[in-house]
């Protein structure tokens, strides 16, 4: 049965169609996945779903939820479309801890009954959905700033999957996590599907859409340009968009890059520890950043990759341990740096969207760091800035807009272009592709190899995108609990796993994907 | 600008009253009887029988101009102060900041005016410097506790890795994130500080018995007030007219230049 | 830093707040002109009486040798005696400690509710006619001066309507708690604008955040997403001037204990300060220095506790 | 009993109890009465004990406890009968109690209100007749010693009174309880000598802001209040809610300049100063017409006063004329005044206008209140002035003389001092009357006083309170007497 009817939806914010257009239907139980590329409208798109619009955007066009028409002035009765936003971080109330939100949400569920029974229910409900959403019960008791991620992306996961909605609307839903949880976020997906809730799923992971949605639609500037059945859409593509989103799908069984001999290192990191309050995250950690290497650091969600990351980058003091740029100590603490060391190794955000000031337009955020670190002047460094968000098709009209009137990916590439104008030697990249179609991601990370052969600048690519880490990486290092567990040439590591949990991570992703791409002969 | 007419006429008629008034009043100085009634004076007499119109046309000049420049300085010290404290990733300046001003707001603020009236009579400095003074850790604790939530966020942490100073930190983030707060704080300080004048100048410091004003005559007519009201009711009028609506033009301004909006953020 | 740990080096830095603060306020007290035997001649003042008078109350001796003897003997918990009257100054103070903090309790414990309910609901439709109206009327109510309410309040509800007692003249504030009503509702009016206006501010920035609107997706009540979800985030600058009202409270409200006749600690500091009586002056110090403290205390306590993540970044 | 009643409210009533509020000094009051300092410590002495004579409403004195004075020729040896009284434990009061009492106020090292008026008396060489006749001695001849009988804080105590927690005296009313700084009870003494008074208990309480006095009366919680200002008297005097008795010639206003340095110790300019000021503005505006005018020397109405000499108004020309033969055009002069009592800052800033006609420009300096009165006894050279009633022998011995211990003008001439000793020695009362008569006519042309106004001292009773003397200047025996009120 329908449950969700959009028709002729058009969505128009300063004089531009957001969204035109766009007709398609819900039915109860079925997964429908959304795709396209990064801005064509997706999100736009979903929310107006729940009756929200962009400020002084118009929408036309007519949208049914459950029966009841849906518009800007008349949303649907709270509970009915669960929404799970594409950034799950500004989600989550930072001075609440995560087990009294679940329960007050569990509340909500719970009637009749006793005091007593009701807590039990509450208890209960709050604990099926921690098991759901894969999210650990010692987690409760943290504030959200306590952690990671795809932590935070799974709380927010789990604060839907309490209630009982009629429609479920997922935004990026497995973008922070790693391949073993999302195998296991897929068999929650199809059995709340199972139980008769329409899905709305927004990705860029065309994996995930076969192995989940029986439906898909593919958008393209704001239009619906394809829709059908899962197989047919991307078994046999018909619009152009769809064919180049399939075509550029990183190949998971590339065999890593032609690597060249490693250089001198340009960062070594010598038994780091680091940890939050009294419990230590990363463990004595050493590892070496070679120049113009790709390292990739792969690991479980929760592992500590972003607290190493964000150790190099002087964000996160450590405890003990050093880290050498070049031949120099740097002191743990950003602010006791120097501007050149700064510059020297750059960190981008894996919350895009919470990393950029929400007051000032992006482009001049961005070019402060050719400003600031390169000393260039300001239209100098204006003009670099629009220059390298155009390379990854970002056009100028959007970057002169403040963050919140851009699309998540393109928040991504932004944030990606604000660290790289400090042309760093050593580049940190957390989880920087997992916003991206498959188009743009391939753009982007053609750009980053063109970084590479100019500046001999070294990456350090955290993701849990093995294809990524497959197709691109040189070396890659597996973190589990804070630890290096093993490490080595990309192609040797992923072909013939040593740790138990290389080897899950490998197995679940080769599962992934070999059980849905048809592979392209 | 017809929203802003409500704020604007409530701010216009006292600031030209304080502006102009002066230019126009008599400097007739015989008095009549205290507390007149009509008695050939549009409203009537103050405490020592002075014509109470001719006293609020001389009594707003200092007062405002005082009262903006108190304010404004303790502003223009407390915020960043408190943005500092609030935002250092370092304990130790935090607390450096924040004990020596607990140790200002712990000393009795009446003593500390007393003294001063006794030590520095007359000067409008010492007055502007008092006001300041008992401001300033009240704002910088409101500014620290607005600031302590924005110092983690990443949006900071991206611009210190794009080495921007704390500077431009706190003046392109911070305070535009708290400016709300900031400006509810202001508007009431602000009215605050008016009253504080007064209180001051009736203790001797800064304005001199001699001169009008509008704050202090709400005070000394106060004995007044039932039997001749509008030496009291007239600058109180003017003093609360000023006060709601720079306050009602500050929220119609932050209204009018909200660039956030939920649905955007909320994706 | 963990709570217990901040608690002790507080309480540490404290006391030597409350001992700066006595010198700091010893000195301002001998900076003024006058001692307490100028005081006591008053409009007779005769040389040889002032300079009998200053020897007899020891002012003859050297500033700083007085400080220290009083600092001594505060030590041992003898604040010592007043130098106009014949009481114990810690008799003094405590006599005047009961009023004050009846008064000051109850205030806050109105004012707290009032201001957040006022601030919740002007923040509910920001710049709607319920905003407007909340904020014309507490900002006006807070720039008329305390004692013209003061006045306009007795002379209505107690001399025309009779409704409550004008003063407290001759009864005690618990064994007549109509005699309560009057001082404590002037004694709201200030405070409660300024804080419901930080609460307001805080509460409109609040609800446009991502949090807040994700939980009202999910279904929270209105009441629970105000209170439960945007209200912590929008308190934290309220909650720092709530403290300084509480400051204010406790030794400030000279005028109303003055309208009401109270007897509370601001009179006994203003008359303490008429007579340079500087031993109660020392006392009443040592009281608002500690008060401070722990208003303080609690308030950056309060801080940490609506910025949890604040202290993760330290 | 009592003194004459203004009000008509039948025949006087015994009972019930009296609640007044009086402005007081907080924890610092004390019920020591050679301590009293205060009008509430006054007021509360008065209930609790007698002086052997006090001021009339014309500030001659009038005996109390004494019943009779009289002094021997040459007015250095005075014989004082006492009544037959008792103390409120039942002892008589003895000729012993008088000498204990005046020993301890003069007291080495003591800073007890009479002391320096009572040190006149020899007190070693002065005794005891009988039970009761005490023989004082003086240190010279003083024509007017009743005055200091009178004076402020001479009351008797009973021998060998140290401690005032529960203090006995003469009074009308016996002590019941006091918590300083805010009330005292006290109830009916019926054995009081002067007739046992008709209340059966008196309350004081304690209320320094005046409106919360005026409020208290209001609202019933007071049956009188003490010390109004001339706004609320007028603000309620109409409504009949309450009685406002003004008691004349209470509270003298004036100005203090200092003769013996520049620029006022150029008489032209004191007299510039005589001709300047506006006295009829003053007392409309500063007094809102609650007052008199003076004739810039003390003590209107009062015995002995020079009513004789003319009415000085303003003269601007003559005051401009005199101004320029000072060589004083354009000057700067600071003018000291402070809030340390009512009307000070209002007259000095109305005053300061008024020279601003004459080219003089009188800066007006607010000084600490609380320290005033010492401030400018040494400093400075124009300062606002007041004084409280007092007889003109103790305003002339008291700030007048070479040897005056508050000579705030700083006026000290042999002739002066001269004739006042000659007023002193001299039984003829003519003569004295004569003497004074000069000695005011000097003060009136080059003094260093200026007295512009005297107001009335204002309180306020409910309706149904009787019996308050409508005559008696503060500080008098009929102010703040409660033996003869009665509440119908
Ligand atoms: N403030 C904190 N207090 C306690 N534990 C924390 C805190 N912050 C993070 N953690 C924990 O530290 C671990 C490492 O976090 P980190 O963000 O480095 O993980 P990650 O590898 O980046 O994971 P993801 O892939 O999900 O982003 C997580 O288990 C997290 O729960
Ligand atoms: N208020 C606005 N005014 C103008 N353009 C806007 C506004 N808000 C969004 N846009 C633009 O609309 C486009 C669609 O945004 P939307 O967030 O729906 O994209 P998306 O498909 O979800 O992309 P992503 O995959 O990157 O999240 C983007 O190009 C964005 O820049
Ligand atoms: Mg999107
Ligand atoms: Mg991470």
């Amino acid at each position: 049965m329908t449950v969700v009817s959009v028709r002729n939806l058009t969505v128009t914010a300063a004089d531009r169609a957001i969204v035109s257009g766009a007709s398609f239907d819900l039915a109860e139980g079925g997964i429908t996945a959304l795709v396209g590329e990064s801005g064509s409208g997706k999100t736009t798109t979903a929310l107006s779903l729940l009756g929200e619009k962009p400020p002084g955007a118009e929408v036309s066009g007519s949208i049914e939820v459950a029966g009841e028409t849906v518009d800007p002035a008349h949303p649907p009765a709270a509970g009915t479309i669960g929404y799970i936003p594409q950034h799950p971080s500004a989600a989550l109330n930072p001075v609440r801890r995560i087990g009294p939100v679940l329960r007050e949400i569990a509340r909500l569920h719970v009637r009749a009954g006793s005091r007593r029974e009701r807590r039990e229910l509450v208890r209960q409900r709050v604990l099926e959905a921690l098991r759901q959403a894969q999210v650990p019960e010692e987690l409760l008791h943290r504030y959200p700033h306590q952690l990671s991620g795809g932590q935070q992306q799974r709380v927010v996961l789990a604060h839907q999957l309490i209630g009982r909605p009629r429609v479920l609307v997922a935004d990026e839903p497995t973008t922070g996590q790693d391949a073993v949880i999302r195998g296991q976020l897929v068999e929650e997906f199809r059995s709340v599907a199972a139980r008769g809730i329409a899905v709305l799923l927004l990705t860029h992971d065309l994996d995930l859409v076969r192995a989940l949605a029986d439906h898909v639609l593919v958008m393209n500037r704001g239009e619906v340009v394809e829709t059908g059945p899962c197989e047919e859409v991307l078994g046999a593509p018909r619009h152009p968009c769809t064919r180049r989103l399939i075509d550029a799908q990183p190949d998971p069984a590339a065999t890593g890059r032609a690597a060249p001999e490693p250089g001198d290192p340009v960062v070594s990191v010598r038994g780091l520890v680091a940890g939050h309050r009294r419990v230590d995250t990363v463990h004595d950690v050493t590892v070496e950043v070679h120049r113009g290497e790709t390292l990739a650091v792969v690991g479980r969600s929760g592992s500590g990759k972003s607290t190493l990351a964000r150790c190099l980058a002087g964000l996160h003091p450590h405890r003990s341990g050093e880290i050498r740029l070049g031949d120099t100590p740097l002191p743990p603490l950003l602010r006791k740096r120097t501007p050149e060391q700064t510059a020297r190794i750059q960190y981008v955000f894996q919350d895009a969207r919470a990393s950029f000031n929400e007051f000032a337009p992006v482009l001049d955020q961005v070019a402060r760091t050719a400003e600031r670190l390169r000393g260039a002047g300001r239209t100098e460094a204006r003009r670099r800035a629009a220059g390298e968000l155009a390379r990854l098709g970002v056009t100028e009209a959007s970057a002169s807009r403040r963050p919140a009137e851009l699309s998540g990916g393109e928040l991504q590439r932004a944030a990606l272009v604000r660290a790289a104008l400090a042309r760093p030697e050593v580049l940190i990249c957390d989880e920087i592709t997992s916003g991206l179609d498959t188009t743009t991601q391939a753009d982007l990370l053609d750009v980053l190899e063109e970084l590479q052969d100019d500046t001999g600048c070294a990456l350090v690519v955290i993701t849990h995108d093995l294809a990524v880490v497959a197709g691109r990486s040189d070396r890659v290092v597996i973190v589990d609990g804070g630890r290096i567990v093993e490490r080595g040439r990309t192609a040797e590591v992923l072909a013939e796993p040593g740790h138990p949990v290389t080897k899950d991570l490998v197995t679940a992703a080769v599962r992934f994907t070999a059980g849905t791409r048809a592979r392209p002969d | 600008m017809r929203r802003y007419a409500v704020p604007a006429t409530l701010v216009a008629v006292p600031l030209l009253l304080a502006v102009l008034g002066p230019l126009l009043a008599s400097h007739d100085t015989t008095k009549d009887v205290a507390f007149l009634l009509g008695g050939g004076h549009w409203f009537g007499t103050d405490f020592v029988g002075r014509d109470v119109w001719n006293e609020v046309l001389l009594g707003g000049r200092s007062l405002v101009l005082t009262a903006v420049t108190a304010t404004a300085c303790s502003y223009a010290l407390a915020v960043p102060l408190g943005l500092v404290a609030g935002m250092t990733g370092s304990r130790a300046l935090d607390e450096a900041i924040m004990r020596p001003l607990d140790l200002l707001l712990a000393v009795p603020s009446m003593l500390m005016l007393l003294l001063l009236a006794s030590i520095a009579p007359g000067v409008p400095w010492v007055l502007i410097g008092v006001v300041t003074l008992i401001n300033l850790p009240d704002v910088v604790r409101i500014s620290r506790a607005a600031a302590l939530s924005l110092s983690s966020r990443p949006a900071v942490e991206a611009m210190r890795l794009q080495g921007e100073s704390r500077i431009r930190i706190g003046v392109h983030y911070a305070a535009r994130a708290m400016r709300r707060t900031l400006a509810a704080d202001l508007g009431t300080r602000f009215t605050g500080a008016i009253y504080l004048v007064a209180s001051a100048s009736f203790l001797g410091v800064g304005v001199s018995p001699q001169t009008s004003d509008w704050a202090a005559m709400v005070d000394r007519n106060r004995v007044g007030l039932f039997i001749q009201p509008w030496a009291v009711v007239l600058p109180a009028l003017l003093v609360v007219a000023l006060s709601i609506g720079v306050n009602l033009a500050f929220d119609r301004w932050l209204r009018d230049h909200d660039p956030r909006s939920t649905f955007l953020e909320a994706r | 830093m963990t709570i217990p740990r901040y608690l002790a080096r507080r309480a540490l830095l404290g006391a030597v707040q409350v001992l700066l603060v006595v010198a700091g306020v010893f000195a301002l007290a001998e900076a003024l002109p006058g001692d307490a035997a100028v005081t006591i001649a008053g409009d007779n003042p005769d040389p040889a009486v002032i300079a009998a008078l200053r020897e007899r109350l020891g002012l003859d001796q050297p500033a700083w040798q007085r400080l220290g003897e009083w600092l001594l003997a505060a030590l041992r918990g003898d604040f010592g005696q007043s130098l106009v009257g014949p009481r114990a100054v810690v008799d003094i103070i405590a006599a005047a400690a009961g009023p004050t903090l009846l008064l000051a309790a109850l205030t806050l414990a109105l004012l707290v509710p009032l201001s957040i309910g006022l601030g919740v609901l002007s923040a509910r439709r920001e710049g709607g006619l319920l905003d407007r109206l909340v904020t014309g009327t507490t900002l006006g109510l807070y720039s008329a001066p305390e004692f013209a309410m003061g006045v306009l309040v007795v002379t209505v509800f107690a001399v025309q309507l009779r409704w409550f007692p004008p003063t407290a003249v001759g009864t005690s504030l618990l064994s007549d708690p109509a005699v309560l009503v009057l001082p404590v509702f002037v004694l709201l009016l200030r405070p409660i604008c300024s804080l419901s206006r930080l609460i307001r501010a805080g509460m409109i920035d609040a609800q446009r955040s991502a949090y807040v609107h994700h939980v009202r997706r999910l279904g929270l009540s209105p009441a629970r997403v105000r209170f439960a979800h945007a209200l912590p985030n929008a308190a934290a600058p309220a909650v720092q001037q709530l403290a300084r009202t509480t400051d204010w409270l406790v030794g400030g409200v000279i005028v109303v204990e003055a309208i009401f006749v109270v007897p509370g600690l601001g009179t006994t500091l203003t008359e303490a300060v008429a007579a340079r009586d500087l031993p109660v002056i020392q006392g009443l110090a040592v009281v608002f220095a500690t008060a401070t403290v722990l208003v303080n205390l609690t308030a950056d306590i309060a801080a940490r506790v609506l910025a949890p993540a604040a202290e993760a970044g330290r | 009993a009592g003194p004459g009643t203004t009000s008509a409210g039948g025949p006087p009533r015994p009972g019930g109890r009296l609640r007044a509020a009086f402005s007081g000094g907080g924890a610092a009051e004390v019920l020591d009465p050679h301590k009293t300092d205060l009008y509430v410590e006054i007021a509360r002495a008065k209930a609790l004990f007698d002086k052997l004579a006090d001021f009339g409403s014309d500030m001659s004195p009038v005996p109390r406890l004494a019943e009779r004075w009289e002094p021997s020729a040459d007015l250095t040896t005075w014989r004082i009968t006492l009544r037959q009284a008792a103390f409120h434990d039942g002892r008589p009061v003895r000729a012993a109690d008088v000498l204990a009492s005046f020993a301890r106020i003069t007291e080495p090292g003591s800073s007890r209100r009479a002391k320096s008026t009572l040190s006149v008396i020899d007190l070693p060489n002065s005794r005891e007749i009988d039970e009761r006749t005490v023989e004082f001695r003086l240190q010279r001849p003083y024509g007017e010693f009743p005055n200091a009988l009178a004076t402020l804080g001479a009351y008797i105590i009973p021998e060998g009174t140290a401690n005032f927690d529960r203090p006995i005296g003469t009074g009308p009313f016996r002590f019941v309880a006091f918590e300083p700084g805010r009330t005292f009870l006290a109830a009916r003494n019926p054995g009081h000598w002067d007739g046992a008074p008709l209340l059966d208990e008196l309350e004081i309480v304690v209320t320094n802001d005046e409106a919360a006095r005026v409020n208290a009366l209001l609202g019933g919680q007071v049956e009188y209040a003490h010390d109004l200002t001339p706004t609320s008297a007028r603000t309620h005097e109409s409504s009949g809610q309450v009685q406002v008795h003004r008691l004349p010639l209470s509270n003298f206003h004036g100005l203090a300049m200092k003769v013996d340095r520049p620029p006022f110790d150029r008489p032209e300019l004191r007299q510039a100063l005589f001709h300047l000021v506006d006295r009829e503005e003053l007392v409309r505006s500063v007094l809102q017409g609650s007052g008199q005018v003076c004739n810039d020397i003390y003590g209107k109405g009062y015995r002995y006063y020079a009513d004789a000499l003319p009415q000085r108004r303003q003269d601007l020309d003559r005051a401009r004329a005199l101004v320029r033969q000072a060589g004083a055009e354009g000057m700067t002069i600071g003018f000291d005044t402070s809030d340390a009592s009512t009307g000070l800052k209002e007259a000095a800033l109305a005053i300061s206008d008024q020279a601003k006609e004459i080219g003089l420009h009188l800066e007006v300096r607010l000084g600490n209140k609380d320290t005033y009165w010492s401030d400018i006894a040494s400093n400075g050279v124009l300062a606002g002035y007041r004084s409280g009633g007092m007889p003109l022998e103790s305003h002339f011995s008291q700030r007048l003389l070479t040897t005056s211990t508050t000579n705030n003008t700083r006026w000290q001439r042999p002739e002066f001092d001269a004739r006042y000793h000659e007023a002193q020695s001299t039984t003829d009362e003519q003569r004295r009357a004569e003497l004074y008569r000069e000695m005011q006519e000097t003060l009136f042309h080059e003094g260093g006083f200026l007295w512009w106004g005297v107001s009335d001292w204002i309180v306020a009773s409910a309706p149904g309170v009787h019996g308050i003397d409508d005559r008696a200047p503060a500080n008098t025996l009929d102010w703040a007497r409660f033996d003869g009120v009665w509440l119908a």
